[in-house]
């Protein structure tokens, strides 16, 4: 982020998209839709749209993969080509595998993955279209997916993203505000303790900033979570704040 | 399961309760994708394919100058089927790319002259295609988004030669809706749309494709199983038949 | 094929190369020249040319890859980097591994898999020449080189293309027919029950035609199925048309 | 070792005598390879990473035209570990690379505009790290070796357009040395330099970011454990702190 | 086989009546594949490689920017022995093509100058190798049929600055007809052209390359054993004697 | 070697960095800085560092790699990507694999490989910084980390380059001289016993010639091997010649 731009990123109190400062996307959240996969998500927040399935817990070859007292938890994310501007070459970039890899620990202390000793329970992420905010909308579907794949979880992780447009702090960055804002914060979370499992921050910005952030990260991500339990419950959801 | 759907086949029974030559429901959501210049989800049953198109200024071939470029591209998910790992896709999946890459290129269905931009410069049309439920019947599946998709595909706006995304300067230059129709020969038996677990048991399938004019465009014989040349002409017969309650979905 | 050009592919009933429209070039067909292999076979068509080897039936590593009522048949096609007008990288494109993954298709049905569970029969295929019809010359090596190998078959598999040029069929295309005709046609069978094991088709044609075509098709795959049974009861032997 | 290095720690202590907030001896060797713009050796503790700088004449990004290119690269040499193979960097490695690079780019430290040269050509900045012996605290050690090796860099000759190797024109355009502290949490405690085998035992490490001016620059929590809010601020404070120890070595 | 070949070469004999000093019967067929600007298929013995050379129009090194490119590839075809699997070549392969490289450039067999067309545009020769059978001694047999395909390759037709496949200007500037003889240590004897078992029994070998006027043009030690120089200089005599039987050949 | 160039090698008897033609480098040899090895050595030649760690013999998988009667020795040889004039890419090119090949030929024989069935010695090399003779010098820090890891050896193998400038002969090629001089020859040897373990040499000599370089190259791998026997006595040393 903090490209330097043209663009005005926020008018008169509206952000680009019409949104204010703390107003999450148009979220739907759909369960179940692919028959093959042992659990499965889509979710949507605006024009970000990520594709979840989770197969496992199942065994693991070669055997020296394998933790003798627990699951491994694996992590693929990935783009479909025409997800973004430019069509994006399929093949893992390294921007991908550094969020399958920050995923996996973020998603990894939620799950009891000492109940599957020897077994890997892989989560597919595969991003549709996308407008910012990425990561957090598939770890916001990993977990509906992981959930719904009958895996135990000591809470659902819920994710989004937050950062700063001069001095105001905004939530959900839509894909122009990802690129240009002077800082953003991805922060994924068990929300009912408090317990953040996942945390990047990108600007320059002082302590202070960083907390004020984090506060608002977490406050969004309790009202994600709402919408997770609500999705579970009635496996078929269209939420939002519009 | 496997099994129980064998005893069915014999009988001439699907245990879906289809008879042989009906397709299983067929569902398309268009414009999946805001970012592509024109997307489609198919689902044929349980099987689901997305197809994405995205545009960008090219050079054309040495021996085709005045022509833009069509590259067709496709890849099994992971998310698709317990027996997928990550990776580049395999030879199945090039096969099925090369496929829908010869029914979109062989029936004409672009005019790909009119992709020409100036000297040296033409449009590239990429067509992306994702299997992410792998039910039976891919090639089907994903020649029709695919066609779908470039069927609702804007072509972006150029300025100062340079692409403005998110304007378009107008649709791009489609001229036929070409199909294809696999069959599955199973004894003496022929059946569409075939399930993932017919597939498993069936050794012959013929992938026809066929233009609006009833024209054969592409026939790719999949499998290890044989067909006479009788068999053959019937497959086509059923293929010019069954095309058309595919075209319509365009 | 398809592509525009100026060429004309056919003056005053001949072909670019000569020939009548169902000429068959010269044919040479050499078995066993590799003696590595525990089978082989050299097949020319004209300036194509294809050398084949077998190797198997063998063991299959690692073990899950094994079929534990069958033998496996593996297929590699590839193309000397000299073998086309542009040098070729040596690496496998689409185009080869597509031609493979047909060509397996096309001899697994020939072949008594049954009698060799858990192993592998090793089929490569290069292209020392190309000018035209490459997949199906070197199917009729593979078909040879398995008979040589003394692996059991239920019958040689025989290929041939045919294409169309304006009104008038034709056999054996070459490289500039490859490229240049309206339709073209890949045919293997295994002649002595009719029973076709590859079909490939391009173009825009009418079902009459493409039943046409394939009947010309099984005469000539007849044609070169006798030479192919000539030269494994000779071991060498130049036969064609000319 | 690893349950005596556990049984140290839950009385709060290190068995190589530290206490929990104190860094191993830093050691740092500048200009170790003579090819390059750039290049340090830092030793902390037994850890030891390499970073080289190398210059090169490229194409600007689309969207920054005036702007030199920034590029890091991180290895973990099968040198480094029993546990390393040869081969492309693992999703370790690549992760490390991408923090480096973010601190270095967004805390502004480079003059990016000053590395512009003429219209279609600016400077590209090729940071090497190359782990040699993996005794923990690789981000850290990463940073340092990086920044001190910007810092020493010089840029090479143009003439006539070309790059003339061994002369040089200059320093590289270098405002600010942010430096990284790594906190893990170990129970209700926090250590900082954790060893290689400290590591294994801690599952939740936050890398701070820190600037000249204590502006934050970027973040990255690792490992499978969890942090409360008060749990960061609490991280945040030490690295301040911790910080201004590291960015007088550079 | 092996314990056969051993009590062979252990009297100073071979299973095939060679004495240690001559070669298997050399066959070479020339102008194999059409559609290479120069090929041959070499047999030696059992042994068979096949060369060929393709001529592309490519930009000249910055340091050597009037002379055209070799580039030399090798590699061993799965269809060559049961060992090898498809795939990219392996150290074996590399090391194969970067002695023949070598030997055609460090002989100056090429007259690379002449290869210039005009600024900045020069010929690029490949010399593409593979091996079709693996019977032993495929450095010297690889020279042999890369220096055939060479002295026999004609330069394309250049027209409006594109090349004409199919017509040629004339003959590729060759000068030298360099050679490689390859010698096998056994005990305290010296042997040449070793078959594939031979070459499993003998660990250590020297390949010389040797052009016209007697000059050495490149050495390479394969294997595990060791020479005095003593016997380098056995090997060399051996080297320039046979290499001459070989040169006959191109 | 043999590039054209107007670069004056030798002037007034003094080489191009105003060494006399018979003169090493200042030579530093270290052993033992990683800590996480088996044995490990630094050794500089002027501006040529090498840096070899050495792992094993340790346990070989999978199973089928291993020799039931012998040790296998595995040799990577890489370069710093700032170790040259252009940044390398970090991905091993065919001149890498070349050498790590031949320096697996050269350390082999030295190495009593056949106390250690079924298992692998791993030897790696990295070069820091690269002006010329860049095998050798690995090739000397090889043999150190192989001693220093205690792998029973038969002699040390100790490496130089030597070369041809006019009718000059040179030792310790820098990288000026690497590239532009008429001919250069790579030698690893066992000193002791006058056993040359490898040889590589390009140009254009008689054979008496080579005979001059190869007694020049072992007369200058005798006093390296001197300077690796005190080395290792005293765990660090600089020397050289200066």
């Amino acid at each position: 982020m903090g490209k330097k731009t043209n663009i005005q990123l926020m008018v008169d109190g509206r952000r680009i998209d019409g949104r204010l400062p703390e107003q999450l996307r148009e979220i739907e959240m759909k369960i179940g839709e692919i028959e093959n996969a042992d659990g499965s998500a889509r979710v949507r927040f605006g024009n970000t749209e990520a594709l979840v399935a989770v197969y496992g817990p199942r065994s693991l070859f070669p055997k020296f993969l394998q933790e003798s007292d627990m699951a491994i938890l694996r992590v693929v994310y990935s783009m479909a080509p025409f997800s973004v501007d430019e069509r994006k070459n399929p093949a893992p970039d390294r921007r991908s595998i550094e969020i399958s890899k920050v995923t996996k620990d973020a998603l990894s202390g939620a799950v009891f993955l000492e109940e599957f000793p020897r077994t890997v329970i892989d989560v597919y992420e595969y991003i549709i279209q996308a407008d910012g905010s990425t990561r957090v909308t598939a770890i916001n579907a990993a977990s509906l997916a992981l959930a719904s794949a009958g895996i135990p979880m000591k809470d659902l992780v819920a994710a989004c993203s937050v950062g700063k447009i001069g001095d105001v702090l905004i939530v959900d960055l839509c894909g122009k505000e990802d690129n240009y804002s002077e800082s953003d914060m991805a922060v994924a979370m068990m929300p009912s303790k408090g317990l953040i499992t996942l945390l990047q921050m990108d600007g320059r910005l002082t302590k202070e900033e960083v907390l004020q952030l984090l506060k608002k990260a977490e406050e969004n991500c309790k009202k994600i979570y709402e919408m997770q339990k609500k999705a579970l419950l009635e496996k078929f959801k269209v939420v939002g704040e519009d | 399961m496997k099994n129980f759907v064998e005893e069915a086949l014999a009988q001439g029974k699907r245990i879906d309760g289809r008879d042989f030559l009906s397709f299983r429901k067929i569902e398309i959501v268009e414009n999946v994708s805001k970012k592509a210049e024109g997307s489609a989800l198919v689902k044929m049953g349980e099987t689901k394919v997305i197809a994405g198109v995205k545009m960008d200024i090219g050079e054309p071939f040495k021996d085709s100058p005045n022509e833009g470029i069509l590259i067709v591209n496709a890849e099994f998910s992971p998310i698709s089927s317990p027996n997928i790992e990550p990776g580049p896709p395999d030879e199945n999946a090039i096969e099925l790319a090369r496929i829908v890459d010869r029914v979109i290129r062989e029936s004409h269905s672009i005019d790909l002259e009119k992709l020409f931009i100036e000297e040296g410069k033409v449009w590239t049309v990429y067509v992306d295609l994702t299997v992410l439920d792998m039910k039976g019947n891919l090639v089907d599946a994903c020649v029709l988004s695919s066609l779908k998709a470039l069927w609702n595909a804007k072509i972006p706006k150029i300025e100062d030669g340079k692409i403005v995304r998110e304007e378009f300067s107008g649709k791009l230059p489609m001229v036929y809706k070409p199909v294809t129709v696999s069959i599955c020969k199973y004894n003496n038996n022929f059946l569409i749309d075939p399930t993932d677990v017919e597939e498993e048991l069936i050794n012959a399938k013929l992938v026809v494709g066929v233009r609006d004019d009833d024209k054969i465009c592409a026939i790719q014989k999949q499998g290890w199983g044989t067909f006479h040349i009788s068999e053959i002409e019937r497959c086509l017969d059923l293929a010019i038949e069954k095309s058309k309650e595919l075209r319509r979905l365009i």
